[in-house]
């Protein structure tokens, strides 16, 4: 929350930290972002990352002792897209995700404890308890969702941001997915409608080479995935999707574009899962040597790398004691009575919550 | 309902239009009333519609609001559910409930269920028109009715107007609904011509309507179906046999009950629907009646529905596949005397 | 079905496997047995499936023949019909039925409607395989019962395998038919574990079966709450009311001769269906024994099925969503003593 | 048919015509293709287009007699694309195509009086009478559809092609669809599933400008639809639709490497419809000088110009008769008896015309 609130004052900055191109021109190596000294932006940044990875780490064992069912897919590994992308986007800009969507709801600034309790299913949750892991929506932060099916999250980003153009408005609309997700028709109609009609969308592909248990060169045949925008005429960046710097100053740049009538962009963030794809699966489809080294470039051992002078150690315990209040949260939560089962399955005479702003 | 209430109706000449021009009519007012309202799909701009439905309309709001979209039946109703979402009214053009299968994910699992499943959080006030139905020798692809995949969806209202009247204002009605509405309209009826008052407007939806009072037994129907129910009808009245006929008019939720009100009077019920029989609405609406009038049937409940197969091209295999005023009296015919004769 | 005939059913050991490890065994055995049989889908190879059901095939047969898609249900479903009429015997996995949406146009309007509209020219021997139901605490999008839906669509057979046995058994069969076949695999069946001849293997699919006999009252399901139904009739038996199971096995076509035949003996029908009550499966079943039945029933038929909201995630609304053996049992009572009521 | 048979004494030369460019090099305006001398050859392609333009000049006057009805979508104009693709595909080899097919089915090879009972909805009509004019389907000659849900047509393609490939034949499968079709999800995930699995299929998109109403540059963000088969690494060639050596030699080459194992083709026709999207349209959405500008570019008058010892006048009215004796078979057609309306739902016992070859 502290990153997002403290933006406007560093976005001009995170500009130069961008390691984007132009499409057609991406260099997918050239990924090295240029580091700023550390700051009390930083540190929010870092905090944010951290925040998510405690929060998982947590629900993992809550999963164990079966206090978290269904499916859970975890984010860990991956923090510092959600958390250098969200960090850039305006309190009413709509964001729209995918199932794997712990990091973005808390970096979107969704309090922990809601998030948990509806992990738990309880009424407090961020839906009431209904929707679990995979399906976080939040209206006061314009989250549309923790869609669970793939692709399914992209064609909602269009409209949102087709609202907004008709309503006169000038913000942005951010649609996360994974790269597997590239290959559904539902990729290419929303890309071609969000361009055709350039419309204010950043797209934001978590590229981390597995859908699954499918890597990307099995499943596309072209995977230079900025040359797929390029056939819509959208522009691409691909980022350091481990470096949160990196992250943010793509997402900066990209944004800027957007709400200045630029239509859609395409930004992607090179990034991977240090877990497997939903709670367990074998993991017989990735090499051991791969998974280590891409843990050499953990998204929070990068950044605090450049945080000489911060109290790490004070951050920890601060969310440490942030996930723990959530959990009690969530214990203390109440399921929602069965009488209320078939509530809003249409809206209630008097909306209000529910009325679309 | 409020603005409904205000335009009263009065008994004001009664301007004859068609069902397309109906509407449009509805589509045009919507969009003067509603600075929201935007119609969007394949060709409802500069080709005036698939059906002609929108001529002339994008001459009077502009490319915005009346907006072409690329064959993209998935994408462009996902993006209406977004609109919605966003502020909107969008009214989605789907050209024919045939392509509608693109985008039914979008429509289940989307639009349907995004309320209940955000806890309430976001309701999706889109409207979705679509032509639906068979009988022009459109071939298999091009002539399907699929009204009953829609009624099975909760969170979704399905409309299905039969009458000019009902064209234009369930629109109006539909429009005022915050959750998704999904209107059927029979590629039959849109020449179809008829008289509409011109000061009544929206109309109450949630209600089937007795479209010819009947004693001796209940046709129950919808949309392109009901011209075949009044026609048989009027064959049976002619030999003494009084039908009542039920226009269904909103496929979900089902009115229910003023079809067991009739059934508790006539005793019998058959259920007339141009979809294949098996798991179609007919399958439902049989299935109720026999649950809730099981004492008050003195016959089988009937359907009349599709052969189960493929609407071929050739008009004479078309007419053998689909229903027809001949099968439907027929139907009724056996219904009564077949009654009697188990009874006797 | 010669070859079915060749390898009689032997009183051999009975090996007992789960019902992943049968679907496994009878993919293994069709591939062996076939070389134009391979199996396409998400995940299906280096992942061993997302429900572990092709575990170690890739190993035996190589990425040809246990074919990793990409997320592309609409493509490579749509593939798999063309391989089919291509000449092979396509085994496609669609994750889950919830996902299948994005290729009902393909099964829909290809699949099932080439062979009709070509005249008898081109026919498409696929089998579909996929997961469906909820009960795991999947939430809404990852727990639909779409069974109706595809129970509407002539030019399909619909099968619903609820035990070990036809788990292995169906596919040999569906692998036969020159038509396409679409497999229910329930998600809460996968560890169930049962004998499995290990000699007998090809099962008809054309005839219901009845799981379990009685003389009360008939119960009517498929799929995953066959097990329900047989644990309410348990507790039914305990208190004296005979319940008869029938398990139909095949969706489409419907054997409704057995279901008749039962419900003529125990004149009272409870139709069990976790799909949503509205136009759904169970709203055909209910319907054609209201039709058939009619002067056999003693009471309404009666149906318990999902109550319509999308699925929920929290167990004590999923369970409240879903029909369960008490629901069940439940029902079976109100159905003998309502009807003894109103007969009194 | 000639065309066809006489096709692998040309089909070298052909080559030279082409003026095809490999992926991301097309230049539409270089479409003017070198002429050859006229010959036997030629000869056989222009009575292909002949026998197409005079038997739907033929089925709109029916149309307007109501002796055929439904939906009749003319292929008009758009002649030199089927006829000069067509020439160079095998006998044994796959079509697919779109309810736009009766210049497919003939220059395929269906003979004329059986499309043309079909057209009447005869039981003598190459399915029995039952699709009509969108559905023309052809054992004998692999002719697929005839297929009119926009784009449905192409993953058949691919899994005609993916059967060719896992049975060991070295042999094409041709697509036909319109520009429109590719803005469908279809198209996108068809392209892709070739191309990753390097399938042997000729895509050939008719580009005609426009989708029913909607011109080209409104409904897809990018017009240049090589760069869309760019995205899937699928090279790309773009030709002249109004000339027919033009398309039989980019076909030529594209198709040598589909059958060389090179994997999927893209190949862009620029070609326009001189009538109306179906039978009858207000055709307000194109000006009247476009249309007239491209009727100067008749495919029949291009091809005509180059043969100038053929006897155009003889040709004619062969065609004529051709025309008139199927109109003569086709009235002499059958209902298909009423008691047939169940067959073939499913398979019969016993199948033979039905069997997968
Ligand atoms: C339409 C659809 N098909 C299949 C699935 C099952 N599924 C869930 S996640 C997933 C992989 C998605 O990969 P990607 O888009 O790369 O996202 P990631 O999980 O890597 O973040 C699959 C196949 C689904 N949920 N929806
Ligand atoms: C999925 C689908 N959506 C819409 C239609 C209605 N429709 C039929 S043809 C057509 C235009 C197709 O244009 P294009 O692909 O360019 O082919 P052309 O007709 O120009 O040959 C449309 C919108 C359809 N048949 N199928
Ligand atoms: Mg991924
Ligand atoms: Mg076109």
């Amino acid at each position: 929350m502290s990153a997002r609130q403290s933006r406007r004052a560093s976005s001009g900055a995170a500009n130069g930290a961008a390691n984007g191109a132009a499409n057609g021109a991406v260099d997918p190596a050239a990924s090295g972002a240029a580091h700023e000294a550390s700051s009390p932006d930083l540190t929010a940044l870092y905090r944010t990352m951290l925040r998510i990875r405690r929060f998982e780490e947590r629900c993992a064992e809550l999963y164990s002792a079966e206090r978290i069912r269904g499916f859970v897919h975890l984010y860990i590994g991956e923090e510092a897209v959600a958390t250098g992308v969200l960090d850039q986007v305006l309190p009413d800009e709509a964001v729209v995700t995918t199932y794997r969507d712990h990091g973005h709801a808390l970096a979107r600034g969704v309090p922990m404890n809601e998030v948990m309790a509806e992990m738990h299913g309880r009424v407090e949750g961020v839906c009431r308890g209904r929707g679990g892991s995979m399906h976080l929506f939040h209206a006061p932060t314009r989250l549309y969702g923790g869609n669970a099916i793939v692709g399914g999250g992209l064609p909602l980003a269009v409209g949102l941001a087709l609202a907004d153009r008709m309503l006169g408005r000038t913000r942005a609309t951010v649609c996360f997915f994974g790269e597997g997700a590239m290959a559904e028709g539902a990729f290419h109609e929303s890309m071609n409608l969000a361009a055709l009609w350039r419309l204010p969308v950043l797209f934001v592909c978590e590229n981390n080479g597995y859908a699954m248990g499918t890597a990307l060169e099995r499943s596309q045949s072209e995977t230079n995935l900025a040359l797929k925008a390029a056939a819509y005429g959208i522009p691409a960046w691909t980022c350091d999707g481990m470096d949160v710097e990196a992250v943010r100053g793509a997402a900066a740049r990209a944004l800027a574009l957007v709400r200045d009538g630029g239509g859609p962009m395409f930004l992607e963030a090179r990034t991977y899962r240090f877990r497997a794809h939903s709670m367990y699966d074998s993991d017989r489809y990735r090499d051991r040597a791969e998974i280590d080294r891409w843990k050499l470039r953990d998204p929070l051992v990068l950044l605090a790398g450049r945080l000489d002078d911060v109290d790490l150690e004070a951050i920890d315990s601060e969310v440490a004691r942030e996930v723990e209040e959530a959990v009690a949260f969530a214990d203390a939560g109440h399921d929602e009575p069965v009488s209320e089962l078939t509530r809003y399955v249409t809206s209630e005479p008097i909306t209000s919550a529910g009325a679309p702003r | 309902m409020s603005r409904q209430q205000t335009r009263a109706r009065v008994a004001a000449e009664q301007p004859v239009v068609t069902y397309r021009e109906a509407v449009r009519e509805g589509i045009r007012d919507a969009m003067r009333r509603d600075d929201r309202v935007f119609l969007m799909g394949e060709d409802v701009g500069r080709y005036g519609g698939g059906f002609g439905v929108s001529m002339g309309l994008l001459e009077e709001f502009g490319e915005e609001r009346i907006r072409d979209t690329p064959l993209s039946e998935g994408g462009f109703v996902g993006a209406g559910i977004g609109a919605a979402l966003g502020g909107m009214r969008p009214i989605v053009e789907i050209m024919t409930v045939n392509f509608s299968l693109l985008a039914l994910d979008q429509i289940l699992n989307s639009a349907a269920t995004l309320l209940h499943m955000s806890g309430g959080q976001f309701n999706v006030p889109l409207v979705i028109r679509m032509a639906t139905g068979g009988g022009r020798q459109l071939a298999a692809q091009h002539s399907r009715s699929l009204e009953g995949f829609y009624a099975h969806i909760p969170g979704l209202r399905v409309l299905a107007p039969a009458t000019v009247a009902d064209a234009r204002g369930m629109l109006w009605t539909a429009l005022e609904d915050p959750d998704p509405v999904v209107i059927f309209e029979h590629g039959s009826l849109y020449n179809m011509s008829g008289g509409l008052p011109a000061d009544s407007w929206a109309v109450g939806i949630d209600r089937a309507m007795v479209s010819r009072p009947g004693e001796h037994v209940t046709l129950v129907t919808h949309g392109g179906s009901l011209r075949l129910c009044l026609e048989a009808a009027e064959a049976l009245a002619a030999e003494g046999i009084l039908a009542e006929v039920i226009d269904l008019r909103s496929l979900r939720p089902l009115d229910d009950a003023t079809v067991f009100e009739s059934v508790a009077r006539t005793h019998r019920a058959l259920v007339v629907d141009e979809a294949w029989r098996t798991c179609g609405l007919s399958a439902e609406v049989a299935a109720r009646i026999g649950e809730e009038c099981f004492y008050d049937l003195d016959a089988p409940v009937g359907r009349v529905a599709a052969v189960e197969v493929p609407v071929p091209y050739p008009r004479h295999l078309e007419q053998a596949a689909l229903p027809s005023a001949e099968r439907i009296a027929a139907a009724a015919r056996r219904l009564l005397s077949g009654s009697e004769a188990a009874r006797a």
